[in-house]
């Protein structure tokens, strides 16, 4: 790791940990009025729930690489990448619970977040944002840019057709595009067993003659050095590449899952080795941070996603006829 | 997507198993049984889908099936879709009889060459040399804040387009009887089952979504309607959920001395014309009812055959309620304004009666 | 799929160039010069497309076009529908104009969820902050034995689904105005285009493929109706071939006494329910007729419009025309049968006035 | 080539032959009624017309590896395939001409062959039939046959996304599935190298951990030896493969293409390579056959495929009501 990169791995650690925080929030918002008795319908926060703790690593240490003006597409579990891409938190948190003064007016939804200006968004249906990454990766080959597009999906989005045909078009078209795999060993209860006839899908890369690379359980600081190294190809017309890092999923597919698939003990398993805890360590044995710089931070985190849950709560709900607005501009 | 059930009390609908033959389901036991009798009966069908092994389908259709059949006959599939419905429809051809699931309707659009240009043309651009059949079932609606990518009903989508027979049952007794009809036909059929009436734990509660249903194996016929209210003042047509709310609806309208009559059309294509002249006949009026679209939705087809066939019968315009040509949006607030429900009914039926 | 020029003569309805202001030209020079003078104008516009490049199109739609603005404009593809559906939609976020050609509306099964999950509904999910200036482009319409996969309409399966205004005009005049307006519009507009209204030296000859088109740019609005003909005892509305055949069957009914008014649909969704109910009010007598499938289709959404709204003004059923829900089939003979024609316009009015 | 493969190239040159007259008489079976002035729903056979010549290899050598009982899936493009695979050819011509004795009683066409009887079947959506190879293959193995799929695409099906996913679910549950992808270069006018972002597609079996064969230049002799390795893998429960054939498209893309995008010479170049025309050096060279014995089979062949348009011209067309018929079984 060089020594130019503290600023990053602190940011990494930063956006990691305010995911993190955020989604812990989430997670008792999402019950609020769904006691004693859930209902995925009832309560402040309703709908699907898709959370991603566990999975930050995927994010954060790819996004670092990325400017404002570089695009990112998500997922169904779209919070860890939207909040490192610098989607404003309080208009997501609003969005999330229905309100007016939500990133999409409280249309869209968790699963339905846009910001475009940080270009970042994401969507509900498997596999479908890959080609928008393509797209935008192709505007900024237009332009004239040196921009990058980055594609984040979970390894049961492989199989699916969009990706196939955009990977081909990326690598045809010889696009700045990343596209950021993360396995995180499930498709809902579908293990990646069961799912894939690879054992990797950075192999997968061969299909398209371009550059593959493997992220061993979810690790923060090689998943930096890949990203880092996938972007600045990008960057330079060196075309796309596939990025699959191994992570966890903590919770079940979407709140209320009730997990039966997976082994008692899995989670216990990878919790033990959490790579928030592991970039700490590293950061305090390197000193590149000491526990007093980290409790402050923390302490900043914890305010600005306060701050955000606050704005979202107090803020008003649409007026009904709303509904009606916005389908076409 | 039962909820963790060590965390949280759930509301348990599902009665416990009687020796008596008739017995009170849910809507989403319902389908299980049916399944497993029809796997029982015929070794040639199996099941294919996303999360229908261990976790028994998103929404329980499959409950229980995996445990019972194993996985070589409940097949859990990777994102595929246009992949294993696709792998259906040459399965069928080869003499097995796939029951596969969509596990949201929403998601038809990866799929939908698969579904209809092939599943539901072969039969016929082979002059009927190859049968396909297949049941393709699907989860359809919202109410629940899933958002426009997750809670659409797109009846009319498949109920538009030739070689498919679609079908959406409301109660359980016709969910059971209606699905053996679909795996015993010799054709594609769309089952699509509507996720409130399920009577799933971690869901809304509805009355609707448990209802008797006998042990024993029995079809219900895939064309028709059902009255299931009977009236003479005005008829309301509904499907699933909004056969629901119009019968809230008929409910309250006693209390204004408007008897109505309201179908249930369980069919949405062929729509059974039969039932609803019948009944318009008789009422003279008629409130259409839609949880799809409202532009070349179920209103406009029932509207056209009834003002077309029904022409003389009728002492008002038909009205129309529908989602109102959006997106269904993700806030309950909004969402609650663009799906139509009981009181919107009793409007309509009160503007017409003074029509 | 222009005919192989060497091996045999080509009947060229096409006109050479002169200095007029206003000349004939077919529907896809019609298009090949809205496309061409647009791009001109905003260099943000680039096409992409199956066979758009040295091809010009399979249906002419881009003929001439790669040869102006190359291949960075004018972009083949791989069969990758969704791919490159998909990434209109990226490129469109961004803040380009793509215009995408979908081969024909047959194939739209494979890419259906990003037309309609993504491009029809991320501005309303995202409360308006992102914009999609696409236009999808695609051939419609059979009448010349190209069979299930390769002959069909779908007006309805677009028009259904929020999010997208659809246009599907007739003469070459319009066909410039409406694509204009569709590069220009601000949301994604599918713009589809009649095969056998491109005016192709290698499919039937019609006049109706070949009028005058002014030269200089303008617009023609996408939610507007054209009557084009007027008559004071039946309506008779088309879309496309089914226009021709209603002018067609007009002209013969003059012979029996009948002075019918023909309206010329143009704008799938949204339907312009004011020039139906003029149209209505006056003539008392609608007959609707269309290439695509019956039920859930266009016969059904203007019945009940006209039903509803002008239901006072009708003097008799409204007749519905359209394909009986059947595949297209292959065979001459068959094809004929289920597409409505002139005769069964005629033969619909003649039932109609007798009501 | 071993000895007793006589019989295999002898079948291999009949199919290949049959298939050549047969498309030889469709072009001008086509071409009636649209002379002098073209129109493509004039005259008896109207409609799109794709044909196969120079594609023979492909299919005969291919199909020579199978039974009656294994199931073949063909494209838009499928009469070699089609009398390889042994449909009926006089209820194949009626069908393409339109009439009631075809296989579809007319309602089909040319892309729309169905022969359950030989497990034939054709379409004309791009990579849509592959599909349904992995569903006769998923048959096949859940029967406990030892019987095969193959599905026949061509190399532009190969960038669809139905490709890409059936490739993961067969190999995934380890089906008995040959993709034979049929590389003439084209897919319409756009060339591989502007659709595919690999020179040949035989790589794109890594993706997929399964095996990937190609076949250089059009050789019958290499694909049959090729494809009979394939074929028995399968039969044996060795999973599924890809096997790209280079080979010529003689024609335009349908009849009336202008093939106004590739170089004038490109098809007379193919043309002095015809691959009956090095089959049968073969044949002689190795005296297993002599002049004389394919000059009998040749008028056998003839013979085989006039009596097929007989019957086909001088059978009826359906009754226009017919149409409504057959929606449902
Ligand atoms: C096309 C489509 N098919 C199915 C689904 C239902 N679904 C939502 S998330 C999911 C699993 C996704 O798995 P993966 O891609 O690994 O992402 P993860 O949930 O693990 O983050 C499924 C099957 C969907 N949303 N879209
Ligand atoms: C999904 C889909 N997209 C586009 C088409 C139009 N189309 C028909 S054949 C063809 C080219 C196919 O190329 P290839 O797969 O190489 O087969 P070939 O024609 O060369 O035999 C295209 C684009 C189609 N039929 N289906
Ligand atoms: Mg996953
Ligand atoms: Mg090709």
């Amino acid at each position: 790791m060089k020594k130019n990169s503290k600023q990053d791995l602190l940011w990494i650690y930063r956006k990691m940990k305010t995911s993190r925080y955020f989604e812990e929030r989430m997670e008792k918002a999402y019950l609020e009025g769904k006691q004693p008795v859930f209902n995925i319908g009832a309560g402040p926060v309703p709908g699907e729930m898709h959370l991603s703790n566990g999975q930050e690593p995927a994010a954060a240490s790819m996004i670092v690489n990325l400017t404002k003006d570089d695009t990112v597409t998500a997922t169904h579990r779209p919070h860890h990448q939207a909040i490192a891409k610098g989607v404003d938190l309080k208009k997501m948190t609003a969005e999330i619970f229905g309100k007016k003064t939500g990133l999409g007016k409280g249309k869209g939804g968790h699963m339905h977040l846009f910001d475009p200006i940080v270009k970042f968004s994401c969507g509900g249906i498997v596999g479908a944002g890959i080609p928008h990454a393509v797209g935008a990766a192709l505007a900024n080959k237009k332009k004239g840019t040196d921009r990058v597009a980055v594609a984040f999906i979970g390894e049961g989005a492989v199989n699916s057709g969009a990706f196939h045909e955009s990977m081909n078009l990326a690598a045809l078209w010889n696009l700045p595009l990343v596209v950021v795999v993360e396995d995180n060993s499930w498709g809902i209860s579908v293990s990646k067993k069961n799912s894939t006839c690879v054992p990797t899908n950075d192999v997968r890369a061969a299909a398209y003659g371009i550059k593959g690379y493997g992220v061993r359980d979810n690790d923060p600081l090689k998943m930096y050095e890949v990203s880092k190294e996938a972007v600045e190809r990008a960057r330079k017309g060196e075309g796309p590449s596939i990025i699959e890092i191994e992570t966890y999923r903590y919770l079940g597919h979407f709140q209320g899952d009730p997990e039966l698939y997976r082994p008692k003990d899995e989670v216990s398993k990878l919790r033990a080795k959490d790579p928030i805890e592991r970039l700490k360590k590293y950061l305090l044995e390197e000193t590149l941070a000491s526990e007093e710089d980290l409790r402050v931070l923390d302490q900043e985190i914890m305010k600005e996603v306060d701050n955000a849950y606050e704005f979202a709560i107090n803020s008003a709900y649409p007026e009904p006829e709303e509904a009606l607005e916005d389908v076409f501009v | 997507m039962p909820f963790d059930r060590t965390r949280m009390t759930i509301n348990y609908l599902t009665m416990e198993a009687t020796k008596q033959i008739t017995r009170k389901l849910t809507g989403s036991k319902a389908m299980a049984q049916a399944l497993e009798q029809e796997m029982n009966r015929d070794k040639n069908i199996f099941i294919m889908g996303e999360d229908v092994g261990k976790y028994g389908g998103i929404f329980g259709s499959t409950t229980g099936l995996y445990e019972k059949f194993g996985q070589e006959r409940i097949m859990d599939t990777p994102i595929s879709e246009t992949g294993f419905i696709g792998a259906a429809i040459g399965a069928a051809a080869e003499g097995l009889r796939p029951i596969v699931e969509l596990m949201f309707v929403d998601f038809h659009g990866v799929v939908m060459d698969q579904i209809y240009n092939h599943m539901a043309k072969i039969p016929y651009m082979s002059g009927g040399s190859v049968k396909l059949p297949i049941v393709l079932l699907t989860a359809v609606g919202g109410g629940y804040s899933d958002a426009a990518q997750h809670s659409q009903t797109l009846y009319a989508s498949f109920g538009h387009l030739p070689g498919m027979k679609v079908v959406a049952p409301t109660f359980p007794n016709d969910i059971k009887g209606m699905l053996i009809s679909a795996i015993r036909d010799d054709n594609p059929v769309v089952f699509m089952f509507h996720k409130t009436l399920q009577g799933l734990g971690w869901m809304d509660q509805l009355d609707a979504s448990l209802g008797p249903v006998p042990e024993e194996v029995y079809t219900t016929p895939l064309d028709k309607a059902k009255v299931v209210r009977e009236g003479k003042d005005v008829t309301i047509v509904g499907v699933q959920m909004m056969t629901v709310e119009a019968l809230k609806a008929a409910d309250k309208l006693v209390e204004r001395g408007i008897d109505a009559e309201v179908i249930d059309l369980r069919s949405i294509k062929p729509i059974d014309k039969e039932t609803l002249l019948k009944s318009v006949a008789k009422t003279g009026r008629m409130v259409v009812v839609d949880e799809d679209y409202y532009s070349y939705g179920i209103t406009a087809e029932v509207s056209a055959i009834v003002a077309s066939e029904g022409f003389k019968h009728l002492k008002a315009p038909i009205a129309r309620l529908a989602i109102p040509d959006v997106p269904i949006p993700y806030s309950r607030v909004l969402e609650k304004y663009v799906i139509p429900d009981a009181n919107d009914i009793i409007n309509a039926v009160e503007n017409m009666v003074t029509y």
